[in-house]
C-alpha cells in the first residue's frame, strides 16, 4: 500500500456567485499518474491554483504527506519538494537556459551542488546546444521543456503540471511523454490537460471534473467509454 | 446647528474637488491605462487659459467651462501625437515620459507667465448661514462636479461613442475587433481626459492663486484617488473621492487641515493594503 | 503683470555693458571687487529671488558709474540657486575658495541662510542678509537689514487692535518665521489689553482654508492677523474676501506684499488690510521718487520692486559706504566702519547699523492695502530692533555664534 | 565565473582608485563630493529598481530619513560615528517594515509606486510641520520647513575635535562609493543577488520554485534604503543643514530620472545619470537664459522616447558592435541590462 502524498477533503472555491470548485475529495498515491481532465470551466483549472497556494480556498482543506497546507503560499508548497508548472509558460526570459535551472536548483542545494545539478538536467533534458541561449529567444516547445527541467530539478516528490502539452509539435509530445514516464519513478504526478492524444498516450487514472466536481475518476479507457463523460466532455468537444 | 451645515458643506466640497481633480486623470487611466503624470500642469495651465482669457475681456464663466478644456484639450491632442502614442501599453514608461512633460510644461509656465502667484477672484458672492459666512463658489464647485458626473454617465450610457468607450475599457482589444480604430479612440479619449483636467483647473483657478507649479499639488491626491478607486470608472471615482473627501474633512475640523491631508494619506495606505486592485474590484464590481 | 523675459535679459545685457566700461578706466593692478550673490532667480521663490537680483545689480552698476570703490570697480558674480537649499551650500562654497569674493549679499529663505552662514563664518567673508526675517541670528560675520517681528509687530498690533477690537484671531504659515512672528503678536496684543482667542498654524502648501475660516468665524474675534508665506496661501484673502468674511472682520499682515502679493489681489479682495513694513512704492518721498526712475531707466517699469528687493539694494549700499569710511576691502576694517552706527539713505528712508545686534534701526510705515497699491497711514521713524536686542550683544560677546529662538 | 570574480573586484577597485585620484584636478573636491553622493543615491534606486524590479517612487524618503537621523544623533552625541550607523539603520528598519507590509500584501507596480510616493508625502508633511518648540527629540528641534543646521560633522572615529572637512572629505565619500560599489557587485554576483534578478523576470516562477519572494523583496528594499540612507547621512555632513526638500517629489523625481538617464540594469548607469545630471544642474545655475525645470524635463521625455534604457547600456551595445567579439564572458553581463519594467 502506497503512501498518500496529496488528499483535498470537501475542497471549494466560490468566486462572488459562482462556485468554481465544489466539494472536492482527491486522493493521490506515491508515484502515480493522475490527469484531471473536462470541459473549460469545469474547476481543474481552479482546483489546481488552490492545490499549489495560487488561491486560497473558501472552504475544506488539503493535506500533503499527511501534514495539513490549507491556504499556504505557493514558495511554502514548492518548499515541501513540489514542482509545478502553470498553465502559461513561466519562466525568465532574459535570462540563459542554465541560469533559469540554477536558479530552480539553489533553493535545495549549495552552490557548488547547484552547479552540478544545473549540469546533470541540461544532460537529462538534452538542452546542452541552448543552454547559454536566453529563453526569450527560443521556441514554444523548448521553453515548455525547460521548465519541466526547472519543476524537476529538485527532485520533487510530487509534481503538478497545467497543460503541459498545450501548442507543442508531435516530436516535443513525444519526447515530453519520454520525461513524464521518467519522473514517475520517483515522483507522483499530476498533469491537468485538454489533449486527448496525450492523454491517451500517457494516462493510467483520470479524474474528470465538471461543474467544478468531480465527476467520475476511473482508468483512461473506462473513462473514454463512459456515455456521461461522452456527453459532457467529449460530445461537446466534437 | 450652522456649524454643523457649515461642516457639511465643506465635506461635500472637499468630495466634489476630488471627483473634479481626479475626472481627467481617470478617463484616461480607465480608457488606456496610461497615468498622466503631467495632469497637475494640464490643470495648471487650464487656470491659465482662464485667466488670460479673462484678462483680454472673457466672461469668466465662459472662458471656465468652454476655453480652458478646450485650450487644454488640444494641448493634449498635441501631447498624445507626440509622446504618449509610441508608449502604449508601457505603463511605467508613460509615467516617466508624463514626468517629464509636467517637468517641461512647469518650466515653460515659467518662462511664459513668470513665478508670480496670479489669480482671478470668484464670480459667487459668499452668503450667510446663522452666524456664518459659506463661500459660494463652494457651491458652484459641487454643481459643476454633479454635472460632469452626470455628463460622463450620460455619454458613456446614452451614446454610441460611449458604449464603445465601455468596450474598450472591458477589452482593449474589443474596439479594433469591432472595426473602430484604436488610434482614434485614444487621441479622442486623451482628448477629453485633457479637457477634463482643464475643466478643473479652471474651475479652481478663482479659489486658489496660480503659480506655474500649482499642479503638484493636485497631482498626488489625484493619482491616489483614482488607483484606490480600482476599474470602475465611475464608480470608483466617486467611491474613493467619497472616502477620502470625508475622511480628510472631518480630520481637518476635528484637528488641523494638516492632519485632515495625513489622514488621507493613512486611509490610501490602509485601502490599498486591504484591496490591491482598488474599492471596485470588490465592490460595487462591473459597474461603471 | 508677468515680468517680461525679453525685457529683463535686454536690460541685464545693458547693465553688464555699462559694467564692462570702467573697467579699462579704473585698471591700477588690483583688478575689481568681487560680489558674491546668491539668489533663487528660478524655481519656486523666484518672485522673491529676481527682484532682489535687479536691485542687487542696480546698486552696483550705480556704484560703478559713480567711479567704483576705492578706484575700483565692483564685478558681481552671482548665482542662481534655483529654490534648492544643496545648491546655496555649493555655491557658498565656490565663491568663497574659487571667486574668492569680497562680500557677499544673498539668501532668502531662513534655511538657505543658515545653510550658508557658517561657510561664509569660518571663510572670513562678510556676509549681508536683507531679508525681513523671524529674528534671532547673532553672529559677527553677517548684517541683516529686514525689519524683525518686534520691528513690525509693534507697530502693527496697537494700530490695527486700535481700527478693530481686543479679541484677536492669528493664522501663522507653519515654520520658524510664523510661529516667532505669532509669539510675538500674543506679546504685543496681552501687553495692548487684549486677547488671543485662537492660533493656526498652516504648511506652506496649504490652499484650501475652509476649515480654518469656519473655526475662524466658531471664534468670532475683532481681528484677525495673518503672518502667511507663498503662494498657495496668497488663496486665503481670496478665500476669506469670497466667503464674505472680508467685510465683517478686518484683517492685518506681517508678509502680504512683501513679494507683491497685493497686486495680484483684485481691490475688492486685497482693500483694508493692514500691514506695516520698511517699504512701500507708494512712498511718497523724493528719495524713493529718484530709485523708481532709476529702475524704470534699468528695468522699464516698476512692476517688481517690492520690499525685500529694496532691502538688497538697500543693504548694497550700506556695504559700499562702509567700505569707503574704512578705505579698504579688509573684512574687519569693514565690520568696524559698520559698527560705527553708520547710516545711508536708502528708497525706505534711513538706515542705521545697530553695532549690538548687526541688525538694522530703520523706519517702519504703517499702511492700508488700497488700489492694489500699499498706502502710508503713518511713519515710525527709526525703531530699534528690540527683540534681537534683548538676546544678542556682539559687543560684549563678538564670538557669539548663534540663532537665538527668543523666549516672549 | 567563479574565477573571474576576483578580477573583477580587482578591475573595479583600480578603475575607482583612478577616477578618485584623477577627477579633482577637473573640478573642485567640494562639488565632486555631492556628486558621488548623488551618486550614491543613484545606485541605491539602481539596485532595487534595475535589479529587483521594485519601482519606489519615494527613495528620497530614505535619503531624507539617513540624513535626519545622522542630524539628530549628531546634535544628541556631538560624535559622527554612531550617528552614521544610525543613519544606515533606521532607513533600513524603516524600509523593511514599509516593504514587508507592501510586499506580503502582494502590491505590484502602480500600487507600490502609489503607497511609496504616499509614504513619501507624509513624511514631508509631517517634517514640514514641526517648526513648534514640541517637535525635540533629544537636543535636536526639527525646525519644521527650515531644517535643522548647526549639527556635528563627520569626524576621526573617536576623536570629535577632528573634522573630516574639504578634500578629506571628499576622498571619505568616494571610498565610501566605492565600498558600496563593491558591496553590491558581490551581492549581485551571490545567490540572493542571482534569485533577485529572477523574481524581477519572473516573481511567480520564483515564488513556485519555493523562494519567499516576499521577504526576499524586503530584505533588497531594506538595502537599497541603507544605502540611500548612508548617502543621505553624507549629505548632511556635507551641506551642514538638512530641509525637508529632502523629502519632498522633487527629490524622489531627480532619482527616478538619474536612473533613466544613466541606465537601469547597469551598477555604474544609476550613478553616471546621478553625478551627470546634478553637475549639469550645477552649471545650469549659471545661466538664465532657460528655465532648468524645463531642460529636466525635456531631458526625460528624449530618454523615455529615444534611449529608454539609458546611456551606459547604450554605449555598452555600441562597444560591442563596433569591438566586442560576442565571447560567453562578455555576454554574461549583456543580460543584466534589460528593463524589468516594460509591460
Amino acid at each position: 500500500m502506497a503512501e498518500t502524498v496529496l488528499e483535498t477533503s470537501s475542497l471549494t472555491m466560490r468566486f462572488g456567485g459562482v462556485t468554481a470548485c465544489d466539494n472536492v475529495d482527491f486522493k493521490l498515491q506515491a508515484r502515480e499518474l493522475r490527469c484531471l481532465i473536462g470541459p473549460n470551466g469545469a474547476g481543474k483549472s481552479t482546483f489546481f491554483k488552490c492545490v499549489t497556494g495560487l488561491l486560497s480556498p473558501t472552504e475544506g482543506n488539503v493535506y500533503m504527506r499527511g501534514d495539513e497546507v490549507t491556504g499556504w503560499q505557493p514558495h511554502q508548497i514548492a518548499s515541501l519538494g513540489v514542482g509545478i508548472k502553470t498553465q502559461t509558460p513561466n519562466v525568465m526570459d532574459s535570462l540563459t537556459v542554465s541560469e533559469n535551472i540554477w536558479l530552480a536548483a539553489r533553493r535545495f542545494h549549495s552552490v557548488i551542488d547547484s552547479n552540478a545539478k544545473v549540469a546533470e538536467v541540461i544532460d537529462r533534458l538534452a538542452l546542452g546546444s541552448i543552454a547559454k541561449t536566453d529563453l526569450g529567444q527560443l521556441a514554444h516547445g523548448e521553453r515548455q521543456r525547460v521548465e519541466l527541467g526547472l519543476v524537476t530539478v529538485g527532485d520533487p516528490w510530487l509534481v503538478l503540471l497545467d497543460e503541459p502539452a498545450a501548442g507543442m509539435s508531435a516530436k516535443d509530445v513525444e519526447r515530453m511523454t519520454v520525461i513524464i514516464e521518467e519522473l514517475l519513478t520517483r515522483s507522483a504526478v499530476i498533469i491537468v490537460e485538454h489533449d486527448m492524444q496525450f492523454i491517451r498516450s500517457i494516462a493510467r487514472d483520470v479524474t474528470v471534473f465538471h461543474q467544478g466536481a468531480v465527476l467520475m475518476e476511473d482508468h483512461v479507457d473506462a473513462v473514454m467509454s463512459d456515455q456521461t463523460v461522452r456527453n459532457v466532455y467529449l460530445g461537446k468537444k466534437a | 446647528m450652522d456649524l454643523s451645515f457649515v461642516i457639511l458643506v465643506e465635506m461635500l466640497y472637499a468630495v466634489a474637488t476630488l471627483v473634479l481633480i481626479s475626472a481627467g486623470l481617470a478617463v484616461v487611466f480607465g480608457m488606456m491605462k496610461v497615468i498622466n503624470l503631467a495632469h497637475g500642469e494640464f490643470m495648471m495651465m487650464g487656470g491659465y487659459a482662464t485667466i488670460t482669457a479673462v484678462n483680454f475681456g472673457v466672461n469668466i464663466f465662459v472662458a471656465m467651462l468652454i476655453i480652458a478644456p478646450i485650450a487644454v484639450g488640444l494641448i493634449g491632442l498635441l501631447v498624445e501625437r507626440l509622446v504618449i502614442r509610441h508608449l502604449y501599453g508601457r505603463l511605467i514608461d508613460t509615467m516617466l515620459a508624463t514626468w517629464g512633460l509636467s517637468l517641461l510644461f512647469v518650466g515653460l509656465a515659467t518662462m511664459i507667465f513668470g513665478n508670480t502667484t496670479t489669480g482671478i477672484s470668484t464670480p459667487i458672492p459668499g452668503f450667510t448661514v446663522g452666524n456664518y459666512q459659506v463661500n459660494g463658489y463652494n457651491f458652484f464647485i459641487i454643481v459643476i462636479s454633479i454635472m460632469l458626473i452626470a455628463g460622463m454617465l450620460a455619454v458613456l450610457k446614452g451614446t454610441r461613442a460611449g458604449l464603445i468607450a465601455r468596450g474598450t475599457m472591458q477589452r482593449s482589444d474589443m474596439a479594433s475587433a469591432l472595426g473602430y480604430s484604436p488610434d482614434r479612440i485614444y487621441m479622442a479619449t486623451f482628448f477629453c481626459g485633457s479637457a477634463l483636467s482643464g475643466l478643473a483647473g479652471a474651475v479652481l483657478a478663482p479659489l486658489v492663486g496660480l503659480v506655474p507649479t500649482s499642479g503638484v499639488a493636485y497631482i498626488a491626491k489625484a493619482f491616489i484617488t483614482v488607483v484606490a478607486g480600482g476599474p470602475a470608472l465611475i464608480a470608483g471615482l466617486i467611491s474613493s473621492a467619497a472616502s477620502f473627501g470625508i475622511i480628510n474633512q472631518v480630520f481637518a475640523f476635528a484637528v488641523s487641515p494638516v492632519i485632515g491631508d495625513v489622514a488621507l494619506f493613512v486611509t490610501a495606505i490602509v485601502l490599498l493594503r486591504l484591496m490591491p486592485q482598488g474599492i471596485t474590484s470588490r465592490f460595487f464590481k462591473g459597474k461603471l | 503683470m508677468s515680468l517680461n523675459r525679453r525685457n529683463l535679459l535686454k536690460s541685464t545685457a545693458a547693465l553688464s555693458a555699462a559694467a564692462m566700461m570702467p573697467k579699462v578706466l579704473m585698471a591700477d593692478g588690483h583688478g575689481p571687487i568681487k560680489l558674491g550673490s546668491v539668489l533663487d532667480t528660478s524655481g519656486g521663490f523666484d518672485a522673491y529671488g529676481r527682484p532682489m537680483d535687479m536691485a542687487m545689480r542696480l546698486a552696483v552698476e550705480e556704484i560703478n558709474t559713480g567711479g567704483g570703490l576705492l578706484g575700483r570697480e565692483v564685478e558681481v558674480v552671482a548665482y542662481d540657486t534655483q529654490s534648492d537649499m544643496a545648491l546655496y551650500t555649493q555655491y557658498a562654497q565656490r565663491l568663497t575658495r574659487q571667486d574668492q569674493v569680497d562680500v557677499v549679499h544673498g539668501g532668502i529663505l531662513s534655511a538657505s541662510r543658515e545653510a550658508i552662514r557658517q561657510t561664509l563664518r569660518r571663510s572670513e567673508t562678510l556676509y549681508f542678509y536683507n531679508v525681513l526675517y523671524e529674528g534671532g541670528v547673532c553672529d559677527r560675520n553677517i548684517f541683516i537689514n529686514g525689519v524683525t517681528p518686534a520691528q513690525q509687530v509693534e507697530a502693527l498690533v496697537p494700530h490695527a487692535m486700535a481700527n478693530s477690537g481686543p479679541r484677536v484671531y492669528v493664522i501663522a504659515a507653519d515654520y520658524n518665521y510664523g510661529h516667532n512672528t505669532a509669539g510675538w503678536i500674543r506679546h504685543y496684543v496681552e501687553a495692548n489689553g487684549g486677547e488671543i482667542v485662537g492660533i493656526d498654524f498652516l504648511p506652506l502648501d496649504v490652499n484650501d482654508f475652509g476649515s480654518t475660516i469656519a473655526s475662524i468665524q466658531t471664534a468670532s474675534p475683532d481681528l484677525v492677523i495673518a503672518p502667511l508665506v507663498g503662494g498657495a496661501h496668497l488663496s486665503f484673502f481670496r478665500q476669506w474676501a469670497a466667503s464674505g468674511m472680508k467685510d465683517r472682520i478686518p484683517l492685518a499682515s506681517t508678509t502680504m506684499g512683501v513679494g507683491n502679493e497685493h497686486k495680484v489681489l483684485t481691490p475688492e479682495e486685497g482693500d483694508g488690510i493692514m500691514v506695516a513694513y520698511n517699504y512701500s512704492q507708494e512712498l511718497d518721498t523724493p528719495n524713493n521718487t529718484s530709485f523708481k526712475e532709476r529702475w524704470t531707466a534699468a528695468y522699464g517699469n516698476t512692476d517688481d520692486i517690492h520690499e525685500i528687493a529694496v532691502s538688497n539694494y538697500q543693504g548694497v549700499v550700506t556695504w559700499a559706504e562702509a567700505v569707503r569710511q574704512a578705505g579698504s576691502i579688509d573684512r574687519m576694517a569693514i565690520i568696524e566702519a559698520l559698527e560705527t552706527g553708520l547710516s545711508i539713505e536708502g528708497p525706505a528712508g534711513t538706515v542705521t547699523v545697530d553695532p549690538q545686534t548687526h541688525h538694522a534701526i530703520l523706519d517702519v510705515h504703517l499702511m492700508e492695502i488700497r488700489d492694489q497699491g500699499m498706502q502710508v497711514i503713518e511713519t515710525l521713524p527709526q525703531r530699534q530692533p528690540v527683540d534681537v536686542q534683548a538676546v544678542c550683544d556682539l559687543g560684549a560677546n563678538p564670538d557669539d555664534n548663534t540663532q537665538y529662538e527668543i523666549e516672549i | 565565473m567563479q574565477g573571474s570574480a576576483g578580477k573583477d573586484y580587482l578591475t573595479i577597485i583600480v578603475f575607482g582608485a583612478a577616477l578618485i585620484w584623477l577627477l579633482p584636478m577637473v573640478e573642485n573636491t567640494y562639488t565632486l563630493t555631492i556628486l558621488i553622493i548623488y551618486g550614491m543615491l543613484g545606485l541605491s534606486l539602481g539596485l532595487i529598481w534595475g535589479f529587483g524590479g521594485i519601482l519606489c517612487f519615494g527613495q528620497g524618503a530614505f535619503f531624507g530619513l539617513g540624513a535626519y537621523t545622522y542630524a539628530i544623533a549628531a546634535i544628541n552625541f556631538g560624535e559622527s560615528t554612531v550617528p552614521m550607523l544610525l543613519a544606515v539603520i533606521i532607513p533600513a528598519i524603516f524600509a523593511a517594515i514599509l516593504g514587508a507590509m507592501m510586499f506580503y500584501g502582494r502590491l505590484t507596480e502602480v500600487y507600490l509606486g502609489v503607497i511609496t510616493l504616499v509614504v513619501t508625502l507624509i513624511l514631508f508633511k509631517f517634517i514640514n510641520s514641526t517648526a513648534g518648540p514640541q517637535y525635540v527629540i533629544g537636543d535636536a528641534r526639527l525646525g519644521g520647513y527650515n531644517g535643522i543646521p548647526g549639527f556635528q560633522t563627520l569626524n576621526v572615529p573617536g576623536d570629535p575635535g577632528a573634522y573630516l572637512w574639504g578634500d578629506s572629505y571628499y576622498y571619505v565619500c568616494a571610498v565610501a562609493l566605492l565600498l558600496v560599489y563593491l558591496l553590491v557587485t558581490w551581492l549581485l554576483r551571490s545567490s540572493f543577488g542571482r534569485i533577485a534578478l529572477g523574481i524581477r523576470e519572473n516573481e511567480t516562477r520564483i515564488s513556485l520554485m519555493g523562494y519567499d519572494v516576499a521577504a526576499r523583496k524586503t530584505v533588497l528594499f531594506a538595502i537599497g534604503a541603507a544605502i540611500a540612507g548612508l548617502a543621505g547621512a553624507l549629505f548632511a555632513s556635507w551641506g551642514e543643514i538638512v530641509t525637508p526638500t529632502l523629502f519632498s517629489m522633487a527629490q524622489s523625481a531627480e532619482i527616478i530620472i538619474w536612473c533613466i538617464v544613466g541606465g537601469l540594469g547597469t551598477r555604474f548607469g544609476p550613478i553616471l545619470g546621478a553625478a551627470g545630471l546634478a553637475y549639469m544642474k550645477f552649471l545650469l545655475g549659471q545661466q538664465s537664459l532657460v528655465d532648468n525645470t524645463l531642460i529636466t524635463g525635456l531631458i526625460l521625455v528624449l530618454f523615455v522616447l529615444f534611449l529608454p534604457k539609458g546611456i551606459v547600456p547604450a554605449l555598452a551595445r555600441f562597444y560591442r558592435a563596433v569591438l566586442g567579439n560576442g565571447s560567453p564572458g562578455k555576454r554574461k553581463n549583456t543580460h543584466r541590462i534589460r528593463r524589468a519594467t516594460n509591460g
